[in-house]
């Protein structure tokens, strides 16, 4: 089968421009591209659009990118726990687009799978609804609202083969498997890269299709953010 | 006297029957999973992709890969299963969900809620709030009846952003049961032990209704 | 967890009735509910709307259904092969709506996931887009199409758990993940009924909140439309 | 002479690049699998929910529950996935694939194609047909070049109904490799062996153009 695999997340980004459009996988610091992450600060572009539901922490994933200010835009659903990000929102630094975390879900599906608009009832009635159609279906009202793309989506998966086919972990999973549908450079990190035929193709979660690059990551932290017990 | 935290919690279980999803938002909804009567089988929903939310976990259990929507660490039941976020809103905006819990900054009489958002002051942004009070069928706001500066939180109209219009069925406060009629106002179902009519009343800027006696609640 | 498990095919569809919608799982005669469809011969119940990507065969699946009349209408993308279906279509005894099959995938996944319209190229400028609102994104034509729903979706797994999860085998699961989302009432019937606990929460295709009633399916058949070999 | 099918799927082999992720409609495009050069490496769709189709199974693997979208048992490759049918058609429209080949009834010098029904008689139905001619990058049609009634398949424009819109990208008939050129009509590109650029014009009753001179097909 087609191999993706490429040495490392340095190689795998290195074609990241400025001004670009990038998702990044995870919810909270739960299942982020951590390796492309660092690779993007190394590589320093700049200007970048970042569609991601949530903006790291000060110090760790796109919190990292924030302070080295490569980002110029968030397209997110919650921002919260981020001074760095408060402050060059409030100085009008940081482009902010926030949206409902199901609709941010949905449009990214919608990217990948070649829906361009759909209807949503989230945000009617709301700020977001602003400037937006707003139509009525069986009585109750709903959003008209657009796919999003990217011109590269990381995505962070348990376990890879090198035909691109990734199956993600626990809550890991959450945005990265409809951001790799929606990149038109999806690049996969793994934490265990395989050889094809490794997976059982009943449990695949993203199929190989929707990832061009993809590599074994190395030292994932995985930092926990609320740190909770029974005892 | 008016009930703590817990004590609301503990109230809004008392709503919960047998066989159905729930989603808990974060702080005393979350509380609400610890009061559920022995016999009530419940399954609670977290929107960043599980259905099966199990206790916290024992120190050589905690795994960074599964935690809930507040990014606590958690566990799994038997019979969970996992899922992608687009799945999960799938589930939360097809209505499969029967009960969302959650909390607010103000609801209005006609069942709006504001909750995301303080102009001037930070944006953390709505999460998945907006998705699931355009979509629930039962909502449950909890939250104190007034807030710290002493303004009443139940309101003829909210003054916030707004969250969500005519959603919030009932609302489980310090001091009040109270239910949505819709077009008439905040209907007082229960007062906390202890709290008379006249001070959920003072405290309640939005239309109220009270019919008959108004019983006390039952908390144990 | 909530226990979905009913006795047997008969019990699981007894609510059905006369002129109900009912979605029915498969592509072609892999991954159809066959014990719910022999239960509903039995029920007798007429003028039902089956939404199935195929019709059957004349002697099996659906295709047993049209043989006794209970069927008025069908939602289907492709239903060659059946003479008694040919027959009633011509005689103007049955309705058939054909759709594109990822416009009725769509359209399915819609009904569940609460999207009450989204926009397609698939049908642009045939006789599928009659009628149909056109709007232009990007330059390139999409039909607005409108979410699907039934009162009844009858699917078929390979293994199911008593809180109603399900995972599926091969290319039997074709229409079924969807159609298990979209039924106000969902009928699994599985080859294997497991207690809950024994299937990896992380490999579930169908989450039990789809499903309302699951049962241990018998005598499975599994006919083959195209027995190939390379030998 | 006239290509055969197998010669048309063997001419359709040379048309694919390596790295490409290909949906191949039943009849003719089925067989253009078995005439890819070993070097060459792509990966098939089967929109039943399958992206890597392997070759028909060996008498003891048949799997009632493993077939292609043509209904024939098949087998799997090392790295297939398994999908639904709505992943599959995301796929699809959301243009993942890179190469869709297909049989035709009419195609028109503009790239219109009718392949789904002959009104009075039985109507099958389009399946995905209609997806995938909405959504594909690249088109190439096989096909005889006339009907077995001796009409053009290749027309001014469609007089069955259509399947879509100025989609097609190029057509390997048994007489002509064509591709369209968008605004003009057919262009010629390679002739059957030994058929002359005179049948070819005679067969074909949209507009053709031909340019300089036609070379004959390479085919092994």
């Amino acid at each position: 089968m087609i191999n993706k695999v490429v040495e490392n997340a340095e190689v795998a980004v290195r074609n990241i421009k400025d001004y670009n459009v990038i998702m990044l996988g995870g919810f909270g610091l739960c299942g982020i591209p951590e390796n492309c992450i660092t690779a993007i600060l190394k590589l320093g572009v700049k200007g970048l659009t970042c569609i991601s539901n949530n903006a790291g922490v000060d110090d760790f994933g796109i919190g990292l990118l924030l302070q080295t200010r490569q980002v110029d835009k968030m397209i997110s659903s919650y921002v919260g726990e981020n001074a760095e990000f408060e402050r060059q929102l409030l100085a009008g630094e940081l482009q902010v687009e926030l949206l409902p975390q199901g609709t941010l879900a949905e449009r990214i599906r919608a990217g990948g799978a070649g829906i361009p608009a759909f209807f949503t009832p989230a945000g009617v009635g709301t700020e977001v609804g602003q400037g937006k159609e707003v139509r009525t279906f069986n009585g109750k009202d709903y959003l008209l609202e657009f796919w999003l793309k990217a011109d590269f989506s990381l995505v962070k998966a348990w376990k890879g083969d090198t035909a691109g086919n990734l199956i993600f972990k626990g809550t890991a999973r959450n945005f990265n498997p409809m951001m790799a549908t929606a990149g038109n450079i999806t690049i996969a990190e793994v934490e265990e890269l395989v050889p094809e035929g490794s997976l059982d193709p009943n449990q695949i979660h993203t199929p190989g299709i929707y990832v061009q690059k993809i590599f074994q990551g190395t030292n994932y932290e995985k930092r926990i953010e609320q740190y909770t017990t029974s005892s | 006297m008016a009930l703590d935290k817990i004590g609301i919690a503990k109230r809004i279980a008392q709503e919960i029957q047998t066989g159905w999803y729930i989603n808990l938002g974060i702080g005393i909804p979350t509380l609400v999973a610890n009061y559920l009567p022995e016999a009530v089988e419940v399954v609670l929903q977290s929107e960043n992709g599980l259905l099966g939310i199990g206790p916290f976990p024992g120190k050589n259990e905690v795994d960074p890969d599964l935690i809930n929507a507040g990014k606590q660490t958690i566990t799994m039941l038997n019979g969970s299963s996992l899922f992608s976020s687009a799945e999960s809103f799938g589930m939360i905006r097809g209505e499969h969900i029967n009960l969302t819990i959650l909390g607010a900054m103000e609801v209005s009489e006609n069942g709006d809620i504001a909750n995301w958002k303080i102009p001037g002051k930070m944006v953390k942004g709505m999460g998945g709030a907006m998705d699931l009070v355009a979509s629930a069928k039962n909502i449950i706001v909890a939250m104190q009846h007034v807030s710290r500066s002493g303004d009443s939180k139940l309101l003829k109209e909210c003054t916030l952003p707004i969250t969500g219009l005519r959603c919030v069925k009932k609302i489980v406060t310090d001091l009040a049961v109270l239910e949505i009629s819709p077009g008439e106002g905040f209907r007082l179902l229960e007062r906390a032990p202890g709290i008379s009519v006249e001070e959920i009343k003072h405290a309640t800027a939005g239309k109220i209704l009270v019919t008959g006696d108004v019983p006390e609640m039952t908390i144990n």
